[in-house]
């Protein structure tokens, strides 16, 4: 019932366009992450929606009502910022409850949902301390308990976790996950950091310098991105990337060091490109010594190790391959040592193709 | 309404209306200076006329601290917003009536029996350019104090009274046998009109640097520098202190300075010596006379100067000099036999035979800053006299000038 | 300038000729009512120096005063009453007036109710006095009334020999010179011009040029307005300078052939007097007028004329640019759009306009005239002398004085002596001020530091005690003989100073006095300032290694910089402007050379009564200080938000 | 100031803070000495003739030759002070008041709001203040009492020295504010609240520090100023203590330096009281919890 709809929305400051034009749709009860580097407008995006800054042009609407002209206490919606913004001045409860006081409401009516709330996210014990009484885990939940209490149709929430240590992260993450779920409430939520991003959205936008990059399931941003961006943004380690030609044929890229026979996969695709400048994208999960279980056909590559990261379950080579660097995943028991060569195989139906110069995707790629 | 409440309210009634029903009267407001002693005189004046024109007249009193009293009278009387009557020292005289809209002439008012009854120099401190706006209430003039422990007669001349100043003087003690404010243009006056000198001559032009005006202030360095009988930086607090504490054998100064005395300290006056360097001129200080004026915008002129003309007269003057300590400047107060009796008001009233009024036109305020840096600088040895009144003569030359442009 | 459309500019050039025409038309007229009042008034004063000059003659033959009075009366057309006043006497020496004759025979003892009469009697005897004794015409000895919408009273001084003796109160019906203005009102033309030129504009480009366009009708518009303005008023004055000679000479031959009368009197242009009673000398005994010379004394009021023309049209063209180029627009939709912001503002603009603003653009507005206490009567307008205070301000060059045996010395009293050593107090002030107030802040802002409520309440003190007996207290401590500080320097064995008889010596007196009065602000500020400083700042930067004085440099100041800059500079801004401590303290010693501008000015305004010029040198502290403060501002960056 | 122990010792602080409360009492001490002395005279040192050291030392130490409390006791007999006390207290609290109430507000849009004149009308605030006061007076006595008809109100002088007291304020709370974290409003206006609300309940409560220097501030100028007062009052039972206390100075009479010492000691009081009062919100240390990092 409260979907947010961003329909062509911008924004400028003076000459500076911040945002160009999004279009976005946020369904319902749906958690919508919106990331991207800092500066890429997504904070202002949830801004706008938020109704804390003005819309330069566009139409946003939450549920099925716009929402360009209405004040943000009268949009149903509840904010969680970044620093958290807690009324020093008042107590844990105070600050729970100074909406609800402000709307009037009754104080039964206060009483328990501030009780639920503190209750949902275990901070009954404080209610009556003040927040520089409180650790910074205890003021996130405090900063969340907020929004719960007054039980809007959208949560926003603004890069929460980031003043957050990485352990208090995990665990934090996981909680307004499991709150989100529970609650079910329409949640947007802004944050710079991948890993939240796909541990947390029903779906992830990728906002890039104002422009919107794709829109998707984590896996579809993981497995097919619609551009280099996105490629090179989702992922740890990050997707290798190689620059090359499509040879005369359209059947290989050849780059400075490496010719790549495409394969059967990539073959139509790459058809009738040839002599296109490219950039191949490859996943170091699918550039390993040996090939994954059940994998589709392969192409051998030579690379000489340059840096060994072990990890424990597996271990991650580094090393040039022509100009560029890659990432390769290797069998633990191999122990691969650094000026050794070592031979890899790459998974040619996972490889992902790039106009170099549009950086726009090429092949359709495969959904899992 | 209950009836307690409604009783309440028509006895709250009453009391407002009743005294309007009877006030039919006119209100005069007055506005005065005085503090202690002279309020409480002054204010025992004032009734005892309310009490004579209850039918008629109601005067009301506002005291003013002295420090801005001017600036108040200034800011207010042209705006109408001022009282009807006002009291204040001559000084400012010719400014307010260059002004405009604040001093009322009162010639109309005056015939010879009125003006007889005052000593005529305080008269004459009320006139500028022909017109007189005021009635004199009192003078203050500077005379000598001695202590009479220490001076068992009061030096008649100059040399006499070196002579007595030498005999008290301790320098490393801190005792002095004469003090006063001397580098204080204002007391060195005496000095300098006992040489004929003086600051303007003819039409107000100025006449700083004279020769007897240099040959008066040779004469003060000679007493502070030559004869060493006068303490340095001679503030008026620290001329208390050394009075007070007899370290000071004789002082210059005014009745002001009569109540500061310490009890403890037996004291009598005497008029200012002569001076034989001067060839045996009386010192002839200059007189600041406290007049009652009427405001030009006032309503009620004719009330305001009868008001006036009682507050300068001989009913007034008794209590105002012998409770208020005021030396007045209507004749008629020292035929009261108690006044005439008063050793310090007769000791006044005879100084007041050798004295100057001080220049109450605009163009005196100029000389003061001038007059002043150059008493310091001579004092201070920086220049001589002679020097340091014609840097002074220059100034307020070029004042002068700038203002009458 | 894009956005010139034809719209726009033609609101601009509307709103301009509104601006510019209308008001200078009200200029106009009021300049030409004042010229056809003053010729009426001048006809008044002439039928009264006549009756003056006649009756004079008659009293000093012995002859019958009353009679004269009544034969004049009824002789010279507009004369409608005449009274005689004796002032040496107390009389009412004649008078045509029936409550008058009802009250008996002459002369009359004047009763209190007639105290007036009397009084002007003597001013005019006072003025006449002073202007000779000055050798000045600053006193009016004719005075001016209207006592009804078309009658006027004209009183002039009655001389003996050349004393004042009492004067002549002449009421007269006006005679209102021929009307002059004929003709279309000089704006309708132009206006009508400007209008057509209109049409034109569509004909050009949009911006620049329409733009331009639009300014070049304007200001031919406005000046064509101007000069044919200052025709019409050289017009008007030409014919009342005519009625004034026509009136004359009426005046002359309706007394001339009586019997009474000594035709040797009748000489017309001794009547034509100024209020100074000074020769006017507009036309000749026979009438004609003298249209060179009226031209010539009419040059400043055209001078006048021209500069409030010029001040108009440059009103007309801000109006026009304001209005071309869209900018009125802006602030309208501004002040819609910001109205909550402005909601907030305007409460303290409101009293600052009132109370701070106005006082201050009075200020302003005096320094360009000559007022001072010898003529603060006289209309504004007489006095003008533009930029002459500023001249003389800054032209105040001589820094070293020589004396005439060829030594030399500072003159302490020399505007750039004593601008030096106001910055010298200003700074040396500040800076002890600052850096005490913000040390003890720093110190009581120390955590577990014990007594710290005692030492707050007792270092505000200075600030708490009335300063007017602590500054006089201090000065006592710096009495060469009896001050407590010598007392202590002799007990270590040193020799007294006589601290105010060198400048610096004075100097570090008034500093020290003004040090001590000066910081517990500073410090209350800081310690307010220092609350707004998350102690998490100190322990980032204890974390990145900062030791205690970086801590200071790069976490205290830049997070106290919002409070201190505002501070410092208002502290730069009354230090300044201490009239106080310097007055009370070293009252200028030695010689003025411890004063400071702002004790200066007070100086100039009320012991030089220069209001004019005081308020010019207040102007130009206020000048100092305002460009110190852009300074700072632009330093600092103080108005520049988070 | 965050220091620990191991930071300058506390000691050399205690010294520095003696030392600085001994160069501030000692003028002070000498007031009182004056006051206490239950004479007019204004302190000098009274020496012996060829005093030795001793007699030098006792000379510079702040006390009366015999204490009394008589001039306590007539700066309240002798004139209405009590009276005076309270008219200034009413107008010092009510100035404080209304120059807290308009320096708060534009303080508060200047901080936070972006408008055209925003920075012109800032600069014209601080620029208000170079202007020297010496030639205001008669335009001043124009506009309260011929204008607005207020000669001899209370209201006349409260809005003279609140509009007196503005600039400054408007400046330090303007700074104060710009370092409250925006997102608390935000938060606010999240929460429903309107820029009044946000106002009252989030900024004002968390500029304490700041309104309590502007509080400070604003009474002071009301409490000690006399010129005005004294030019606007009509009536003696409307002067304000520091008029008062001008009657015992100044012109061709004694000058009663003990009343006057007296009376200021008294005068000083309220003012004490009142910062005695405001302390604890200089040291509060508020907006410490407001945000992480």
């Amino acid at each position: 019932m409260a979907r947010v709809v961003l329909d062509k929305i911008k924004k400028c400051y003076g000459d500076v366009e911040v945002i160009r034009e999004l279009n976005l749709e946020i369904r319902d009860e749906e958690f919508m992450v919106l990331v991207g580097p800092s500066g890429c407008g997504k904070s202002t995006a949830l801004r706008m929606i938020a109704g804390l800054e003005e819309i330069t042009a566009g139409e946003i609407s939450i549920g099925d009502r716009v929402v360009n002209d209405v004040p943000p206490k009268d949009r149903d919606i509840a904010m969680v910022f970044q620093s958290y913004a807690l009324y020093p001045h008042m107590s844990v409860r105070e600050n729970m409850d100074f909406g609800l006081r402000i709307k009037k409401m009754p104080r039964e009516e206060i009483d328990r949902r501030v009780a639920n709330a503190s209750r949902i996210l275990g901070i009954e014990s404080y209610l009556d301390r003040k927040p520089r009484q409180l650790s910074g885990g205890q003021r996130q939940r405090v900063a969340v308990g907020r929004a719960i209490v007054r039980d809007p149709s959208v949560y926003l929430f603004d890069e929460p976790l980031s003043n957050l240590d990485a352990k208090l992260r995990v665990q934090m993450r996981a909680e307004i996950t499991g709150l989100q779920r529970r609650l079910k409430t329409t949640t947007v939520y802004v944050t710079h950091d991948q890993i939240e991003a796909m541990t947390m959205g029903h779906r992830i936008a990728v906002l890039n310098d104002g422009d919107l990059q794709q829109v998707g399931t984590p896996l579809e941003l993981y497995d097919t991105p619609a551009n280099l961006f996105v490629a090179r943004f989702i992922g740890t380690p990050p997707m290798n990337f190689l620059r090359g030609a499509v040879g005369a044929d359209g059947g290989s890229v050849t780059g400075n060091g490496f010719e790549l026979d495409l394969g059967e996969a990539n073959r139509d695709m790459a058809a009738g490109m040839a002599g296109r400048d490219v950039q191949v994208g490859i996943r170091p999960e699918y550039l390993r010594d040996t090939p994954r279980e059940g994998s589709g056909p392969t192409a051998p590559l030579r690379l000489k190790i340059e840096l060994v990261e072990t990890l424990g379950h597996e271990v991650l080579v580094h090393g040039h391959l022509g100009e560029d660097m890659v990432v390769a995943k290797v069998d633990p028991h191999r122990r691969p040592e650094i000026d050794t060569e070592i031979e890899l195989q790459l998974e040619l139906d996972k490889l992902q193709l790039f106009d170099a110069v549009s950086e726009q995707r090429l092949n359709r790629g495969e959904r899992p | 309404m209950t009836k307690p409440v409604f009783w309440l309210a028509t006895l709250a009634v009453a009391v407002v209306l009743v005294p309007t029903v009877a006030m039919a009267e006119i209100e005069l407001v007055v506005w005065h200076a005085y503090r202690g002693k002279e309020k409480a005189a002054f204010e025992s004046v004032v009734e005892v006329f309310n009490q004579d024109h209850v039918d008629d007249v109601r005067v009301k009193t506002l005291a003013v601290p002295y420090d801005a009293y001017a600036d108040k009278i200034t800011a207010a009387v042209p705006r109408g917003k001022g009282p009807d009557v006002f009291i204040f020292a001559q000084d400012r005289l010719g400014g307010w009536v260059e002004a405009g809209r604040t001093m009322e002439p009162i010639d109309f008012y005056l015939y010879e029996e009125i003006t007889d009854d005052f000593i005529p120099s305080t008269l004459e401190a009320m006139q500028y350019q022909g017109n007189t706006y005021g009635l004199p209430m009192n003078f203050k003039v500077v005379t000598m104090i001695y202590n009479t422990d220490m001076v068992a007669s009061p030096p008649q001349t100059s040399t006499e009274l070196i002579e007595v100043a030498k005999l008290h003087t301790n320098e490393a003690g801190g005792k002095f046998g004469l003090a006063y404010s001397y580098s204080d243009f204002y007391y060195h006056s005496a000095l300098m009109n006992a040489f004929g000198g003086g600051v303007f001559q003819g039409s107000r032009d100025p006449v700083l640097n004279s020769f007897e005006n240099v040959q008066s202030l040779e004469l003060m360095m000679q007493w502070f520098d030559v004869d060493k009988v006068m303490p340095a930086e001679p503030s008026s607090s620290l001329i208390t202190m050394l009075f007070n504490q007899g370290d000071a054998a004789i002082v210059f100064s005014g009745p002001w300075f009569l109540s500061e005395i310490s009890e403890s300290i037996p004291y009598a006056l005497a008029t200012l010596p002569t001076v034989d360097e001067a060839g045996g001129a009386p010192m002839q200080p200059w007189m600041t006379v406290e007049g009652a004026y009427i405001a030009a915008p006032s309503q009620n002129k004719d009330h305001a100067f009868d008001f006036v003309l009682y507050l300068t007269g001989p009913a007034a003057g008794k209590t105002m000099a012998l409770e208020g300590r005021q030396t007045p400047a209507n004749l008629r107060v020292y035929d009261d036999p108690e006044v005439a009796g008063d050793v310090q008001l007769s000791a006044f009233r005879a100084q007041v035979e050798h004295a100057v009024p001080m220049p109450n036109f605009a163009e005196m305020t100029m000389v003061w800053s001038p007059a002043t840096t150059a008493m310091n600088s001579i004092v201070r040895k920086a220049s001589s006299p002679q020097a340091a009144l014609d840097q002074a003569q220059k100034d307020v030359e070029e004042r002068v000038k700038s203002l009458r442009k | 300038m894009r956005d010139a459309s034809v719209g726009r500019t033609v609101a601009g050039l509307i709103t301009a000729l509104v601006i510019g025409i209308g008001l200078m038309s009200l200029i106009l007229g009021e300049a030409r009512r004042t010229m056809t009042r003053s010729a009426t008034e001048q006809n008044a004063v002439v039928t009264a120096a006549a009756a003056a000059d006649v009756l004079a003659r008659v009293r000093d033959d012995g002859g019958d005063l009353q009679a004269m009075t009544v034969a004049l009366a009824a002789a010279l057309p507009d004369l409608e009453q005449l009274r005689v006043i004796d002032a040496s006497r107390r009389q009412l020496a004649a008078s045509t007036h029936a409550a008058d004759l009802e009250a008996g025979d002459f002369p009359q003892r004047l009763k209190r109710e007639q105290k007036g009469w009397f009084d002007q009697a003597k001013e005019l005897e006072a003025a006449h006095s002073t202007n000779v004794m000055e050798g000045k015409a600053r006193k009016d000895e004719v005075l001016l009334r209207a006592v009804a919408a078309d009658r006027l009273e004209v009183v002039l001084p009655l001389f003996d020999e050349d004393q004042v003796t009492g004067s002549v109160q002449a009421v007269t019906v006006a005679v209102l010179p021929a009307d002059a203005s004929g003709g279309l009102p000089g704006w309708i033309p132009v206006l009508a011009a400007a209008l057509l030129l209109l049409g034109l504009l569509r004909l050009l480009p949009g911006g620049w040029p329409r733009f331009a366009a639009g300014l070049v009708v304007t200001a031919v518009a406005l000046y064509l307005h101007a000069s044919l303005g200052a025709d019409t008023l050289t017009n008007t004055r030409l014919v009342g300078e005519q009625s004034v000679a026509d009136h004359a000479l009426d005046v002359s031959s309706a007394l001339r052939g009586r019997p009474d009368v000594d035709a040797d009197d009748l000489a017309v242009t001794r009547w034509n007097i100024d209020r100074f009673r000074v020769g006017r000398a507009t036309f000749d005994d026979a009438g004609l007028v003298a249209v060179g010379r009226v031209e010539d004394g009419f040059d400043r009021d055209r001078g006048r004329f021209r500069q409030g023309a010029f001040v108009l049209s440059l009103l007309a063209v801000v109006f026009y640019y304001w209005v071309a180029t869209g900018w009125a627009r802006r602030t309208g939709t501004a002040l819609v759009k910001h109205r909550s912001a402005y909601g907030f503002v305007v409460p303290a603009m409101i009293g600052m306009i009132l109370l701070v603003f106005f006082p201050f653009f009075y200020g302003v507005l005096l320094s360009f005239f000559n007022k001072t206490l010898y003529n603060v009567n006289q209309p504004l307008y007489d006095l003008w002398v533009g930029f002459d205070n500023y001249v003389s301000i800054i032209a105040d060059t001589g820094v070293v004085r020589t004396a005439e045996d060829g030594s030399r010395s500072i003159n302490f009293q020399n505007f750039y002596w004593t601008l030096g050593f106001t910055i010298l107090w200003t700074v040396s002030n500040v800076f002890i001020g600052t850096t005490l107030g913000l040390t003890l802040a720093l110190i009581l802002n120390v955590k577990e530091l014990r007594f710290k409520p005692f030492y707050r309440i007792i270092l505000i003190l200075p600030w708490a005690v009335p300063n007017y007996i602590t500054a006089l207290i201090w000065k006592g401590m710096f009495h060469k003989q009896f001050g407590v500080i010598n007392q202590v320097i002799q007990i270590g064995g040193g020799e007294p100073i006589s601290w105010f008889d060198a400048w610096y010596t004075s100097f570090f007196a008034v500093l020290m006095t003004n040090g001590w009065l000066s910081f517990p602000f500073m410090m209350v500020i800081a310690l307010g300032a220092l609350q707004s400083i998350p102690n998490d700042l100190y322990e980032a930067a204890r974390v990145d290694g900062a030791g205690r004085v970086q801590a200071f440099r790069f976490v205290t100041l830049p997070s106290l910089k919002p409070a201190l800059v505002p501070a410092v500079i208002l502290s730069v801004v009354w230090t300044f402007n201490m009239f106080n401590i310097i007055y009370l303290v070293s009252q200028g010693e030695p010689a003025g050379a411890t004063e400071i501008l702002i004790t200066d000015a007070y100086k100039i305004a009320f012991e030089q009564y220069r209001y004019s010029y005081a308020a010019a040198y207040s102007v130009v502290i206020f000048l100092i200080l305002m460009v110190y403060g852009i300074w700072q501002n632009k330093v600092t960056k103080a108005t520049e938000g988070i | 100031m965050s220091n620990r122990n191991d930071s300058v010792p506390h000691f050399w602080l205690h010294l520095f803070l003696v030392f600085m409360v001994l160069v501030t009492v000692y003028p002070i001490l000498w007031v009182l000495t004056v006051a206490f002395s239950g004479q007019q005279a204004l302190m000098f040192v009274d020496l012996p003739p060829d005093p030795s050291v001793l007699d030098r030392v006792r000379a510079v130490v702040p006390w009366p030759a015999q204490v009394s409390v008589q001039n306590f006791v007539d700066v309240f007999s002798q004139q209405p002070f009590g009276r005076w006390l309270l008219n200034s207290a009413l107008v010092a609290a009510a100035t404080t008041v209304m120059g807290v109430f308009l320096a708060t507000t534009a303080g508060y849009a200047f901080s936070r709001f972006r408008f055209p004149g925003r920075r012109a009308g800032m600069m014209s605030f601080l620029i208000s203040q170079m202007f020297p006061g010496t030639l205001t007076l008669v335009p001043l006595y124009i506009i309260i009492v011929q204008w607005l008809h207020l000669g001899s109100n209370y209201l006349g002088l409260i809005l003279l020295y609140s509009t007196t007291a503005i600039p400054f304020c408007v400046w330090m709370l303007k700074g104060y504010f710009d370092t409250i974290p925006r997102e608390l409003e935000e938060s606010a206006l999240m929460d429903g609240a309107s820029p009044a609300v946000i106002f009252w309940k989030i900024i004002l409560p968390l500029s304490k520090p700041a309104v309590a220097v502007t509080a400070l501030f604003s009474f002071m100028t009301a409490w000690n100023e006399f010129i005005l007062a004294l030019t606007i009052m009509d009536q003696e039972s409307m002067y304000t203590a520091p008029v008062g206390l001008r009657f015992f100075v100044g012109g061709f009479a004694e000058q009663q330096w003990g009343y006057f010492a007296a009376g200021s000691i008294v005068a000083a009081l309220p003012v004490m009281a009142l910062f005695l009062f405001l302390q604890r919100f200089l040291i509060s240390g508020l907006t410490a919890g407001a945000v992480k990092g």
